[in-house]
C-alpha cells in the first residue's frame, strides 16, 4: 500500500473533492474550504514525490509544500477579510448572490 | 499493521473530505475539514515528513482552520442550519465535470511510469529543511515573508472599519 | 491645307460657331441676332453648292484628309473627312433644308421664350449632321450620331414645360440609344476584325482584290453589319424602334421638318449607303426586310391619324422604310435618290403643315380658344381659299410623295420599286415577291393618306367658322421656303441635263453611280444589277403609276366626293379590329410599355429594394417584418443570401455570439469556474485530436 | 550564485521591499494631514531609485540566488514596463475621485509590494518562485480590487477575484506538483534537462500538467476560457487599479509564461529561434493557437455588447491577450519580440484609454458610454487623445498599435503556419473597430458642439497627452523601440 | 526642388491642417482661407508637376527614396508615373474644389477643415507612394478623417453610414495588410518596395491549401481594393456613405476614393501578380459587367438624386474594371485601349461625379431636399410619390445648364470627356471578352435612362410655384463648377494631353502583365 500511486490517488481524490466543493458551495467560507482541499492535495503530491523520487538532499518537495502552507494561510486571511466585507455590504456570504456585475 | 493504519488514515481523509464538500451545515464542514487536515498530517508521517506533519497541524489546523471557523462565526449563526449548496443541476454538472477530471487523472496516474528513486532515509527532516531555507531557499523564504506581510496588511485593511 | 478641306471645315464649324454665339450671347444680341445664324446657314449652303458644282462639272470628289486625334502606340484614333460625291450630295441636301428651316423659323418661332436658344440648338444640330455626313470613320460618325441625338433631344424638348414634349425628347434619345448600342457593338466588331474604324480602311479590308481580312468570316461581317444597321434602325425610325418619331412631333414644326423628316432620320439611310459595300447579302436581306415592314407599317398607321403632323410623321417612317428597303434590295443609288427627293418634298410638307398650324394657332388665339387642338385635321377644312400658297405647295408635295409622274417622288420611288422587282426576279424564293408587294402596297396607301390629308385640311367645309375667319396666309418669310422647296420637287432638278420626266438618269445618278461602291459581297455583279434595274424599270413605271392613281382615287371617293363615308367605313373596320390596329399604331407603345418598360422599371425597383431596403429595413425594423418580406422575396434568395447573411449576417452572427458569450458571463463566480474547467477540457481534447 | 553575491543584482527589488518597510513605519509614526502626500512621494522616490538601479544593471545574463531568479535583459525589459505602468498610475491616483473616501497611503503600499511581485514574475526560474510571485501579485490585486470597501461592486469584484484566483492558483499548483513529480526538480533548467529523458508514456501526463499550469498562467493573462473573472473584476475595481491590472500583471503573465514554458517546452533553453517541442498527444503550438483564437474572438464579440466603458475595455484587453497569443503559437525570437513590442505599445495605449475613463469618471461619476457624449467638444484635447488610443487599439496606422499588430501578424506569415489564425485575427480586428468606434461616436458624433468646457486636473490630462506621444511616435518611427526589444531578447541560460 | 516636390505635395496639407488647429475657432473665415490657400497652392504644384512630367518616359519620375525603418527595409519612397500622375492631379483639383464648396460649413469649421486637409494628404500619399508599407499607411490614414467627416458633418444617418464605411474598408485593408506581409516575407531579400517587388513577387513559390499562395494574395488584395471601388457585392456601403456625407466629402469619396481601389489593382495586383491577374481577368470582367448593369439598374429606381448619382458611380466604375480586364486581350491595341481607357475613365469619372455631387449640393442647400420623387414613406403623406421638383429649368437656367452638362457627360455623350474613355474601355474589353462586353453595353442605355428621367422630372415640365423662389447659382458656386466643366469639355474634345501622360506607363504595365506571364508559361 505504501506506494507512490496510492498517495497520488488519494491526492487526486482530494483534488476532485476540492474542485467539487468550490464549484458547488454557495457559502464563501465553504468555498475556501474546498480550496484548502486542493492545496492539500497538491502538497500531498509534493511530499510524496519528494519521498519516492529520491530527492533527499534539500527536500525541495517539503520546502515547496511549506511555502504552499504559508501561502494558504495568507490567502485564507485575505479571502476571509473579503468575505467579511462582502457580508458587510451584501449582508450575505453566499457568493452567488453577489452577481451585480455580469454580461 | 502499517497498511491497516495507512488505510485507516486514507479512509479518514477521503470520508472527511467528502463531508467537507457535502455537509449541509457549515459547521459540520469545518469539523470535517479538521479531520481531513489531520489525516493529511498522518499521511505526511507515512511519507517520512515529520516536519511537514508538524507544520500541517500547527499552521493548518491551528491557524487556518481556526481562521475559517472565525469566519464561520462572524458570518453565521451557528444554531440555524444554512443552505450552503447550490442548486441540483449545478451540482450534477459539477459532478460530471469533476468526475471527468477524476477519471482522466486516475488513468494517467496508472499509465505513467513515475520516476522512482531510492527511498529517503527516515531521519529527521527538520535540520535539512532549516538548512535549505537558509541557503538555497533563502530568497523563497524572504519572498514568502513579503507575501505574508502583504496578506497581513491587506487583510487588516479590508477588515478594518474606517473611522470617517 | 486643301481648299476642299477648308470648305468642309467651314461647313462643319460655322453652324457650331452660330450655336455657341446664340447659346452664350443670344440674350444680349436679341431676336435680331438670329439672322446671324440664318446667314451662317446660307454661307454653308453656298459652300456646299460650290462643292457640288465642281463634282457635277466632272471632277469626282475623292478627298480623305485626316489628323491623328490621339495615339496609344498601336491604338490610334484619327479624325477626318470622307469627302466623296456621296458626302457632297448629302451636304447639299442638309444645307438646303437647314438654311430654309432657319429662314422659316425666324417667323415661325417669333416671340418664343427661348427664341435665340432655339437657333443655337438648330446650329448645334446642323453641326452634328454635317459631322455625320463628313465623318471618315465609324467612330467619328458615332460621335456625331450621338450629338444629333442630343440636339434632337433638346429641340424636341424645346417647349419642355409641356410634359409631353419633355417625355418625347427622352423617348427619342433613349430609343435611339438602343440602336446606338447595336451600332457601337457593330463598330467594335468591325474594329476587332479589321483593326480600323475608317470607311476606306474597312472597304480595303473587305475588298476581294486586296487582302481579305474577312475571309471565311462572313458571318462575323454579317453580324457586324446588322449591328451597325441597328444604329440606322434607331435613327431612321425603323421597325421596331420607330415609336419615337411620331412623338418627336412635339417639337416645333420646323424642327420636325429639319430633323425628323429631311435630314437626321435620313442619316441612317445615309450610313447604310455609306456602308453598303461591306454589307453581306445576308445582312442586306435583314435590312431589306426591316425596311419593308417599316414601309408598310408606317403607311397603314398614317391612314387613321388625325393630327396633321402625325400623319406626316408616319409617312416619314414609311418613306424611310422605303429607303432602307432599297438599300437592302441592293438599290442603294435609288435609296439615296429617294433620300434626296424625300428631303425636299417631306420638308415641304412639314413646312406647309407648319404654316397651317401657325395659321390655326394664330386664328384660335385671336378667337380666344385655347382648347382646340390646332394640329387636328378635324378642326380644319377649306383652308385652300385662305392659304393658297400653302395649299398649292402642299399639293405639290403630296403629289410628289404619292409618286405621281412629273414630280421628283415618282422617279425615286420608281427606282426603288424597280429595285424590288429586280430583286424578286433575281431571287427565286417565294418570299422575294413580298418585297415588291410591300413596296407597291405601301405606295398605294401613301397616295391614299396623303390626299386624305390634303382633302381634310384644304377642302370641304371649315369646321369652325369663327376661327376660319381669322385664318390668313403666313408671311413671306415662311412661304418663301415653301415655294423654293416646291420647285425643288420637280424632277427636272435631279435629272438635268436629261429632260424626260420618266427617266431618272441625270446628274444625280452620275454623282452617285450605282456600280462604284460594289464589292465582292453582292452575289450579283454590278453590271448585272444595273441591267436588272433597267429591265424592272419598264415594269415598275406602269404599276407604280396605277397604284398611285388607285390611292388617290380612293381618297377622292372618300374625302372629296363623299361617295363613301369614311366614318361608316371606320366603324366597319373597327368591328373587325383593323381600324384600331392602325389608329392605335399597332399598339407598339402599349406593348413596349407593358412588356419592356414597366417590367424593367419594376425590376429596377426590385433591384434597388434588394440592394437597399432588404438590408436597411431589416436592420431598422427588425426581424418580424422582414421575415414576411423575405418570404415575398423568395425569388431573390440569391442576393438576399448574399447581402443579408454574408455581409449583414456577419455582423448579426457576431452580435448573436456576443449575446451568447454574455449569457455565459452570469456574474456568478462558480459558473465561471465551471465554464473554465469545461472549456479547458474541451480545448485540450480539440488540440489533442488535431 | 550565492545569496550574498546575489544581493547586488537584487537591488531594485530590495529598494522596493525596504521602502515598503519605510512606508509602513511612516504610516505608523506620521499622523499628519499630509500623510497621503508624503507616502505618495516616498513611493515615487522608491520607484525612481529602483529605476536608477535597474538602469545601472548592465551585467550579462546571470542567475542569482542559486538559480532561482534570472537577471537578464529580458526581465529588465519587463521591469521597465512594470515601473512605467506603476509610475503612471501613481501619478494619476491622487486625482482619481473614486479613491477619495479611502486612505490612499495603503493603496500606494500595496502597489509597491505588487510591483515587487511583478519583478519576481519577470525573472523567476524556479517553480516555487513562480508560484509565490504569482501569489504576491494576486493577493495584492485582490486587496486593491476590493480597495473601495464601502462599494458593493468593489467588494463583489474582489470576492470573485479571490475565489477565481485561489482556485486557479490551486489548479496550477497541482500541475506544478505533477511537473515536479515527473522532472524531480523545481528549477526550470533541471526540468528541461529531465524532460528530454522522460519516457513516452509519461508524455500525456506531462501534457495534462502543462494544461493545469496553463490554467494559472492563463488566468493571469486573461486567456479564454480562464478569463471569466476579468470583466467583473475590472468593472468593480477602482479604475486606476483596473488600468494597472490590465497592463502590468498581464505583461508579467506573458513574461513568466513565455520564459517558463519556453524553457521547459521549447527547443532551446536560451529561446533563440526555437519552436515548441512536440509533446506527444498535445501539439503545443496548436493548443496555443486555439487558445489565441478563442481569446480574441470571445473578447471581441462580447465587447460589442457592452455599454460600460470599463467593461468594454476589459473585454478588449482579453482580445488583446488573444492577439499576443497569436504570436506565442510560434515560439521563436520573432514571436517573442513581437509580443514584447506589443506589450510595450499596449502599455501606452491601454493606460491612456483608461486614464481618459478616469477623467470622465471624475466628472460624471459613472462610466456608461452614453455619458461620454459630447466629450469631443467639451474636452477636445483629451477626446482627440482618446481617439488616438482607440485607433491604436484597433490597429490603424499611423499609431503604434498598428505597428504592433503588423509584427504579430508577420510572425504567423513568416512562419507560414496557422493561416486560419491570421485570417481570424483579421476578422477580429474588424469586429473590434466596431466597438471602439462606439466610444468615438459618443464623443464626437452624438452631440452638437457646445461651448461648455470641462477639464480635469492638469496632472491627469497632462499624463493622458504624454501617453499620446509614444503612441503616435512609435507609429511612424518605431526603430528605437524595436531595437530595445531586440536587444532585450537575451535570456539567461545555464549553458552560457 | 524636384527632389522634394512630391513630399511637399503630400505634406503641404498636413502643414495647413496644423496651422488651422492653431487658429482660434471663432475665426472661421481665416480658417477657410487658410484651407483654400493651401489646397490652391497644391493645385498650382500639381499643375507644375503636370507640366514638368516627361510624357515620353515610362519610368517613375520625381522619385525620392529615404530610409525610414531600415530594420524592416521600409523606405519613404515616393514618385509618380503615368498612372499616378492623373490621380495626383485629380486629387489636388478636387480637394481645392471641395474646400471652396465647403464654404458654408458652420459646424466646428476648424475640425472640418483640418480633417479635410489630412484627408487630402492621405489621398495624395496613396497615389505617390512606391513603398507598400507607406502606401498602406496612407491608405489607412485617410480612413480616419473620412470617418469623422461623414460622421460629424453628414446627414441624418451619418453615424450609421460612417461606421459602415469604416468597417467595410477596414475589413478590406486588413486583408491588404496580410498580403503586404506575405509579399514581404516570401521575397528574398525582404522588401516592401513596389519597384523591387515587380521583379521579386512573381518568384514567390509558397504552397498553401494546395495552391500557390499568390492566388490567395491576389484574392485578398482584390477584396481589399474591391471594397473601395466598390465592386459588387461589396458595394452596399457606398450609397449610404455618399448620401449621408456632406457635399464636399461626397465629392472626394466618389471623385478620389473610389479610384484608389482601381489604382491599387493597377499599381499592385497587376504588376506584382501578373499570372494571377491573367487568371482572374475573366472573373474581373464578369464583375465589371455586373457592376455596370447592377449600378445602373439601381440608379434608375432611386428617388433621391444623390443616391442616384451614387449608384451611377458603381456603374461607371464597372466600366473602368472592364477596361482593366482587357489587359489580357490578345490584341495589343485592344489592351492599350482598355487600359488607357480605364485610367482615363478614372480621371473623367472623378471630375464628372464631382460635378454631379456638387450640383446635388447646390440644390440641397437651397431646397433642403433632393428628392426626384418623394419616397413612398415620406413624412408628409400628401407629397408621397409626387415629384420633388419640376420645371427648374425655367427658374434656374444656369444651374440647369450645368446639370445638363454633367448629366450628359455622365451618360457618355460624345464631345464630353466620359465618352471617349468609356468607349475605349468597351472597345478594349470587347477584344478580350466579346459576349460580356456586349452585355455590358446595355449599361450605356441604362445610364442614359436614369439621367434623362431625373432631368425630366426635376428640370422639365411646368415650373412649380413652390420652388419659384430659388436663386440661381452664385458666383462662388459657378467658380468651383466651371473648372470642372471646362475639363470635362476639353478632355471630351481633346483627350490627348491626358492620354499622352499615361500611355507610356500603360504600355509598360501591359508588358509587365503579359510578357512576364508568357515567360512563366514557357
Amino acid at each position: 500500500m505504501d506506494s507512490l500511486q496510492s498517495y497520488l490517488f488519494l491526492s487526486i481524490i482530494l483534488f476532485c473533492f476540492g474542485l467539487y466543493g468550490v464549484m458547488t458551495r454557495r457559502n464563501g467560507v465553504a468555498i475556501l474550504m474546498g480550496i484548502e482541499l486542493i492545496l492539500n492535495s497538491a502538497n500531498l503530491n509534493l511530499v510524496a514525490f519528494n519521498r519516492f523520487g529520491g530527492l533527499s538532499e534539500l527536500l525541495p518537495g517539503h520546502v515547496f509544500a511549506l511555502f504552499v502552507i504559508i501561502m494558504a494561510a495568507s490567502e485564507a486571511a485575505v479571502a476571509l477579510a473579503i468575505i467579511i466585507n462582502l457580508y458587510k455590504t451584501f449582508h450575505t456570504v453566499n457568493v452567488d448572490e453577489a452577481h451585480e456585475m455580469r454580461g | 499493521m502499517g497498511n491497516v493504519v495507512f488505510i485507516g488514515v486514507a479512509v479518514l481523509v477521503v470520508v472527511s473530505a467528502f463531508f467537507v464538500v457535502t455537509a449541509r451545515n457549515l459547521v459540520y464542514s469545518a469539523v470535517a475539514l479538521m479531520g481531513t487536515l489531520f489525516g493529511v498530517a498522518g499521511l505526511y508521517v507515512f511519507l517520512y515528513a515529520d516536519f511537514m506533519a508538524a507544520v500541517q497541524i500547527v499552521i493548518y489546523v491551528g491557524g487556518i482552520l481556526v481562521l475559517i471557523i472565525f469566519g464561520v462565526m462572524l458570518t453565521n449563526k451557528i444554531a440555524t442550519p444554512v443552505l450552503i449548496q447550490t442548486s441540483m443541476p449545478n451540482r450534477a454538472l459539477a459532478a460530471v465535470v469533476v468526475f471527468l477530471i477524476f477519471l482522466g487523472l486516475t488513468t494517467l496516474l496508472f499509465r505513467t511510469p513515475w520516476h522512482e528513486g531510492a527511498t529517503v532515509a527516515p531521519e529527521g527532516t527538520v535540520a535539512t529543511i532549516g538548512q535549505a531555507l537558509l541557503t538555497k531557499y533563502l530568497i523563497h523564504f524572504e519572498v514568502a515573508g513579503v507575501l505574508l506581510l502583504l496578506a497581513l496588511l491587506g487583510a487588516a485593511y479590508l477588515s478594518r472599519r474606517e473611522n470617517g | 491645307m486643301d481648299v476642299r478641306t477648308q470648305f468642309a471645315l467651314i461647313i462643319l464649324f460655322l453652324p457650331l460657331a452660330s450655336c455657341v454665339l446664340q447659346i452664350f450671347f443670344g440674350r444680349r444680341l436679341g431676336p435680331r441676332g438670329v439672322w446671324i445664324s440664318v446667314a451662317a446657314e446660307f454661307v454653308t449652303l453656298v459652300l456646299a453648292f460650290s462643292m457640288l458644282a465642281t463634282v457635277v462639272l466632272g471632277t469626282p470628289m475623292q478627298h480623305y484628309p485626316e489628323v491623328e486625334w490621339f495615339s496609344l502606340g498601336t491604338f490610334t484614333l484619327t479624325l477626318g473627312f470622307q469627302l466623296d460625291n456621296l458626302a457632297v450630295a448629302m451636304l447639299m441636301v442638309v444645307a438646303i433644308i437647314s438654311s430654309l428651316v432657319h429662314l422659316y423659323s425666324v417667323e415661325y418661332m417669333r416671340g418664343d421664350v427661348r427664341y435665340t436658344r432655339y437657333f443655337g440648338y438648330l446650329g448645334l444640330f446642323t453641326f452634328s449632321m454635317n459631322g455625320i455626313v463628313l465623318a471618315h470613320s465609324l467612330v467619328m460618325m458615332f460621335i456625331f450620331w450621338e450629338l444629333v441625338g442630343l440636339s434632337s433631344y433638346l429641340l424636341i424638348g424645346h417647349w419642355f414645360e409641356k410634359d409631353s414634349a419633355a417625355s418625347a425628347g427622352r423617348k427619342a434619345f433613349l430609343t435611339n440609344r438602343v440602336g446606338d448600342i447595336g451600332m457601337f457593338i457593330g463598330i467594335m466588331l468591325f474594329w476587332a476584325a479589321a483593326g480600323t474604324f475608317t470607311f476606306h480602311g474597312l472597304f480595303e479590308a473587305v475588298d476581294v482584290e486586296g487582302a481579305n481580312l474577312f475571309a471565311g468570316q462572313t458571318t462575323l461581317l454579317t453580324v457586324a453589319g446588322i449591328m451597325v444597321f441597328m444604329g440606322a434602325v434607331g435613327k431612321s425610325a425603323q421597325f421596331p424602334l420607330h415609336i419615337w418619331l411620331p412623338d418627336a412631333m412635339e417639337g416645333p414644326t420646323p424642327v420636325s421638318c429639319l430633323i425628323h423628316a429631311a435630314t437626321m432620320v435620313a442619316a441612317g439611310v445615309y450610313m447604310m449607303v455609306r456602308m453598303f459595300p461591306i454589307l453581306t447579302p445576308d445582312a442586306l436581306l435583314v435590312v431589306g426586310a426591316v425596311g419593308a415592314i417599316t414601309a408598310v407599317l408606317g403607311a397603314l398607321i398614317a391612314i387613321t391619324q388625325f393630327d396633321i403632323k402625325r400623319v406626316l410623321a408616319y409617312s416619314t417612317v414609311s418613306q424611310l422604310g422605303y429607303m432602307i428597303m432599297a438599300v437592302g434590295m441592293g438599290a442603294q443609288q435609288a435609296a439615296f435618290f429617294h433620300l434626296a427627293t424625300h428631303a425636299m418634298f417631306k420638308g415641304l410638307l412639314f413646312l406647309c403643315s407648319g404654316s397651317v398650324i401657325h395659321a390655326m394657332h394664330h386664328a384660335l388665339h385671336e378667337k380666344g380658344d385655347h382648347n382646340t387642338d390646332p394640329q387636328d385635321m378635324r378642326n380644319m377644312g377649306g383652308l385652300r381659299k385662305k392659304m393658297p400658297i400653302t395649299y398649292i405647295t402642299m399639293l405639290i408635295g403630296a403629289l410628289a410623295i404619292s409618286g405621281v409622274p412629273l414630280f421628283s417622288g415618282f422617279l425615286s420611288k420608281d427606282a426603288i420599286l424597280a429595285g424590288t422587282l429586280a430583286f424578286a426576279s433575281e431571287h427565286h424564293q417565294w418570299w422575294a415577291v413580298l418585297f415588291p408587294i410591300a413596296g407597291f402596297g405601301a405606295a398605294a396607301v401613301t397616295a391614299f393618306y396623303m390626299f386624305r390629308l390634303i382633302f381634310m385640311t384644304f377642302h370641304g367645309k371649315p369646321s369652325d367658322e369663327k376661327a376660319y375667319e381669322h385664318m390668313a396666309e403666313t408671311p413671306a418669310v415662311m412661304t418663301m421656303p415653301l415655294v423654293i422647296l416646291a420647285v425643288l420637287c420637280l424632277p427636272l432638278f435631279f435629272t438635268l441635263p436629261g429632260l424626260n420626266p420618266f427617266q431618272a438618269e441625270g446628274w444625280f445618278t452620275n454623282v452617285i453611280p450605282q456600280a462604284e461602291n460594289l464589292t465582292g459581297f453582292t452575289e450579283l455583279g454590278a453590271e448585272h444589277l444595273e441591267h436588272g434595274f433597267h429591265e424592272a424599270h419598264g415594269m415598275a413605271v406602269p404599276i407604280s403609276m396605277s397604284v398611285a392613281g388607285l390611292g388617290i382615287a380612293l381618297s377622292i371617293i372618300f374625302y372629296l366626293l363623299g361617295w363613301l363615308n369614311p366614318k361608316t367605313w371606320a366603324e366597319r373596320l373597327w368591328r373587325i379590329g383593323l381600324y384600331q390596329l392602325s389608329f392605335y399604331k399597332f399598339y407598339f407603345d402599349e406593348i413596349y410599355d407593358a412588356l419592356i418598360y414597366r417590367p424593367f422599371l419594376w425590376l429596377t425597383d426590385k433591384v434597388a429594394w434588394i440592394d437597399w431596403d432588404l438590408w436597411d429595413q431589416r436592420f431598422i425594423d427588425g426581424w418580424g417584418r422582414n421575415t414576411v418580406r423575405a418570404g415575398n422575396a423568395s425569388g431573390w434568395l440569391d442576393y438576399h443570401w448574399l447581402d443579408q447573411i454574408v455581409i449583414d449576417g456577419f455582423g448579426r452572427i457576431t452580435n448573436g455570439l456576443g449575446a451568447i458569450g454574455r449569457r455565459l458571463q452570469t456574474g456568478r463566480v462558480q459558473n465561471y469556474l465551471m465554464w473554465a474547467l469545461a472549456g479547458a477540457i474541451i480545448v485540450f481534447l480539440v488540440a489533442a485530436s488535431i | 550564485m550565492s545569496n550574498i553575491q546575489s544581493l547586488t543584482y537584487f537591488l531594485p527589488e530590495l529598494i522596493l521591499t525596504s521602502s515598503a518597510m519605510v512606508i509602513i513605519l511612516t504610516d505608523v509614526f506620521f499622523r499628519g494631514r499630509n500623510r497621503n502626500r508624503l507616502i505618495w512621494l516616498l513611493s515615487l522616490v522608491a520607484l525612481g531609485i529602483a529605476a536608477i538601479f535597474l538602469l545601472l544593471q548592465t551585467t550579462p545574463p546571470d542567475a542569482i540566488f542559486y538559480g532561482a531568479l534570472a537577471v537578464d535583459p529580458y526581465s529588465r525589459f519587463f521591469k521597465w514596463i512594470f515601473l512605467l505602468a506603476t509610475v503612471v498610475i501613481y501619478v494619476v491616483s491622487p486625482y482619481s475621485r473614486e479613491l477619495d473616501n479611502n486612505p490612499r497611503h495603503e493603496y500606494y503600499l500595496f502597489m509597491l509590494l505588487v510591483v515587487f511581485g511583478l519583478f519576481l514574475m519577470a525573472s523567476a526560474l524556479d517553480l516555487i518562485i513562480v508560484y509565490l510571485s504569482i501569489e504576491i501579485v494576486s493577493i495584492g490585486s485582490f486587496v486593491l480590487a476590493g480597495f473601495l470597501k464601502q462599494e458593493r461592486l468593489s467588494n463583489e469584484s474582489s470576492l470573485k477575484y479571490v475565489i477565481y484566483g485561489a482556485l486557479s492558483s490551486g489548479v496550477m499548483l497541482y500541475g506544478l506538483s505533477l511537473l515536479f513529480g515527473i522532472a524531480g526538480s523545481t528549477n526550470v533548467f533541471d526540468i528541461q534537462a529531465a524532460l528530454s529523458g522522460v519516457p513516452d508514456k509519461a508524455h500525456l501526463t506531462l501534457a495534462v500538467a502543462l494544461l493545469l499550469v496553463l490554467t494559472g498562467f492563463g488566468y493571469k493573462i486573461a486567456m479564454v476560457p480562464f478569463h471569466f473573472w476579468t470583466p467583473d473584476v475590472y468593472q468593480g475595481a477602482p479604475t486606476t487599479i483596473t488600468a494597472y491590472l490590465s497592463v502590468a500583471p498581464k505583461a508579467a503573465g506573458f513574461a513568466l509564461a513565455l520564459r517558463i514554458l519556453g524553457i521547459t517546452f521549447g527547443s532551446s533553453p536560451d529561446m533563440n529561434l526555437g519552436e515548441w517541442l512536440p509533446v506527444e498527444g498535445l501539439p503545443f503550438g496548436t493548443l496555443i493557437a486555439i487558445f489565441s483564437a478563442a481569446t480574441m474572438t470571445v473578447g471581441n464579440i462580447i465587447a460589442i455588447q457592452q455599454s460600460s466603458v470599463k467593461r468594454l475595455l476589459a473585454y478588449s484587453s482579453i482580445a488583446h491577450a488573444g492577439y499576443m497569443l497569436m504570436a506565442a503559437a510560434i515560439l521563436n525570437a520573432q514571436a517573442v519580440s513581437a509580443i514584447m513590442f506589443y506589450l510595450a505599445v499596449y502599455l501606452f495605449m491601454n493606460l491612456g484609454a483608461f486614464l481618459v475613463a478616469i477623467f470622465i469618471h471624475n466628472r460624471y461619476g459613472y462610466d456608461e458610454i452614453e455619458e461620454w457624449k459630447g466629450l469631443g467638444f467639451q474636452a477636445p484635447a483629451v477626446a482627440v487623445a482618446m481617439g488616438i488610443f482607440l485607433f491604436s487599439l484597433t490597429g490603424l496606422p499611423p499609431t503604434a498599435g498598428f505597428v504592433g499588430k503588423v509584427y504579430l501578424f508577420s510572425v504567423l506569415i513568416e512562419a507560414q503556419q496557422f493561416w486560419w489564425l491570421a485570417v481570424l485575427g483579421v476578422l477580429n480586428s474588424v469586429v473590434s473597430l466596431y466597438y471602439y468606434m462606439r466610444i468615438l461616436k459618443a464623443m464626437f458624433l452624438d452631440s452638437e458642439p457646445t461651448g461648455e468646457r470641462i477639464s480635469g486636473h492638469p496632472a491627469l490630462s497632462g499624463t493622458i497627452l504624454l501617453l499620446m506621444i509614444p503612441v503616435l511616435l512609435f507609429g511612424v518611427y518605431w526603430s528605437p523601440l524595436m531595437n530595445l526589444v531586440r536587444s532585450s531578447l537575451e535570456f539567461f541560460s545555464p549553458g552560457m | 526642388m524636384d527632389a522634394y516636390f512630391l513630399t511637399l505635395l503630400v505634406f503641404l496639407p498636413v502643414l495647413g491642417g496644423g496651422i488651422i488647429l492653431l487658429v482660434p475657432r471663432e475665426r472661421a473665415d481665416l480658417i477657410k482661407w487658410i484651407a483654400a490657400g493651401f489646397t490652391g497652392l497644391q493645385v498650382l504644384l500639381a499643375f507644375w508637376l503636370f507640366a514638368a512630367f516627361d510624357r515620353s518616359s515610362d519610368v517613375i519620375q520625381f522619385a525620392v527614396k529615404a530610409a525610414w525603418i531600415p530594420a524592416f527595409n521600409i523606405n519613404y519612397h515616393v514618385g509618380v508615373d503615368g498612372l499616378s500622375m492623373p490621380m495626383v492631379f485629380l486629387t489636388a483639383l478636387l480637394s481645392f474644389v471641395s474646400i471652396i464648396a465647403s464654404w458654408n460649413i458652420t459646424k466646428a469649421p476648424r475640425g472640418y477643415f483640418s480633417l479635410f486637409l489630412l484627408l487630402d494628404a492621405g489621398m495624395m500619399g496613396v497615389f505617390v507612394a512606391l513603398d507598400f508599407f507607406l502606401f498602406y499607411v496612407f491608405w489607412e490614414v485617410m480612413l480616419l478623417p473620412m470617418y469623422f467627416l461623414i460622421g460629424m458633418w453628414g446627414g441624418p444617418q451619418r453615424q450609421y453610414a460612417a461606421i459602415k464605411f469604416f468597417i467595410y474598408t477596414l475589413f478590406g485593408s486588413v486583408l491588404i495588410l496580410l498580403s503586404m506581409l506575405a509579399f514581404y516575407f516570401y521575397t528574398e531579400p525582404h522588401t516592401f518596395s513596389l519597384i523591387a517587388l515587380i521583379q521579386e513577387a512573381p518568384k514567390i513559390n509558397v504552397q498553401l491549401w494546395g495552391m500557390n499562395i499568390k492566388w490567395l494574395i491576389w484574392v485578398a488584395l482584390f477584396i481589399g481594393f474591391a471594397i473601395k471601388v466598390p465592386i459588387f457585392p461589396f458595394h452596399t456601403w457606398l450609397p449610404l456613405a455618399h448620401v449621408e456625407a456632406p457635399t464636399a466629402v461626397s465629392v472626394i469619396l466618389a471623385g478620389v476614393l473610389l479610384k484608389m481601389g482601381t489604382y491599387g489593382l493597377l499599381r499592385i495586383s497587376y504588376p506584382l501578380l501578373p499570372d494571377e491577374t491573367i487568371g482572374f481577368a475573366t472573373f474581373l470582367a464578369v464583375l465589371a459587367v455586373i457592376n455596370i448593369i447592377w449600378g445602373a439598374a439601381n440608379a434608375i429606381a432611386q428617388t433621391d438624386l444623390k443616391r442616384m448619382v451614387a449608384y451611377s458611380s458603381i456603374s461607371h466604375m464597372g466600366m473602368v474594371l472592364l477596361g482593366m480586364a482587357a489587359v489580357v486581350s490578345s490584341s495589343r491595341s485592344g489592351a492599350q485601349a482598355g487600359m488607357n481607357g480605364a485610367v482615363l475613365q478614372m480621371f473623367n469619372h472623378g471630375t464628372i461625379t464631382a460635378m454631379l455631387f456638387l450640383l446635388v449640393g447646390v440644390i440641397y442647400d437651397r431646397a433642403h431636399h433632393r428628392y426626384i420623387i418623394y419616397p413612398k414613406d415620406y413624412e408628409d403623406e400628401a407629397l408621397r410619390g409626387k415629384p420633388g421638383f419640376g420645371g427648374l429649368a425655367t427658374n434656374l437656367p444656369v444651374y440647369s445648364g450645368f446639370v445638363a452638362l454633367a448629366f450628359f457627360a455622365g451618360l457618355g455623350l460624345p464631345a464630353l470627356s466620359a465618352f471617349i474613355s468609356e468607349a475605349m474601355c468597351f472597345i478594349g474589353g470587347f477584344t478580350a471578352f466579346r459576349t460580356l462586353t456586349i452585355i455590358g453595353t446595355v449599361g450605356i442605355l441604362l445610364n442614359a435612362t436614369y439621367f434623362l428621367r431625373a432631368f425630366q422630372r426635376m428640370f422639365l415640365g411646368q415650373p412649380s410655384e413652390k420652388w419659384a423662389g430659388l436663386t440661381d447659382m452664385s458666383i462662388r458656386e459657378i467658380g468651383f463648377m466651371a473648372p470642372l466643366a471646362v475639363i470635362v469639355i476639353f478632355l471630351g474634345v481633346f483627350p490627348r494631353p491626358a492620354l499622352d501622360i499615361m500611355s507610356a506607363t500603360m504600355d509598360r504595365l501591359i508588358d509587365l502583365v503579359t510578357l512576364v506571364s508568357q515567360v512563366a508559361v514557357q
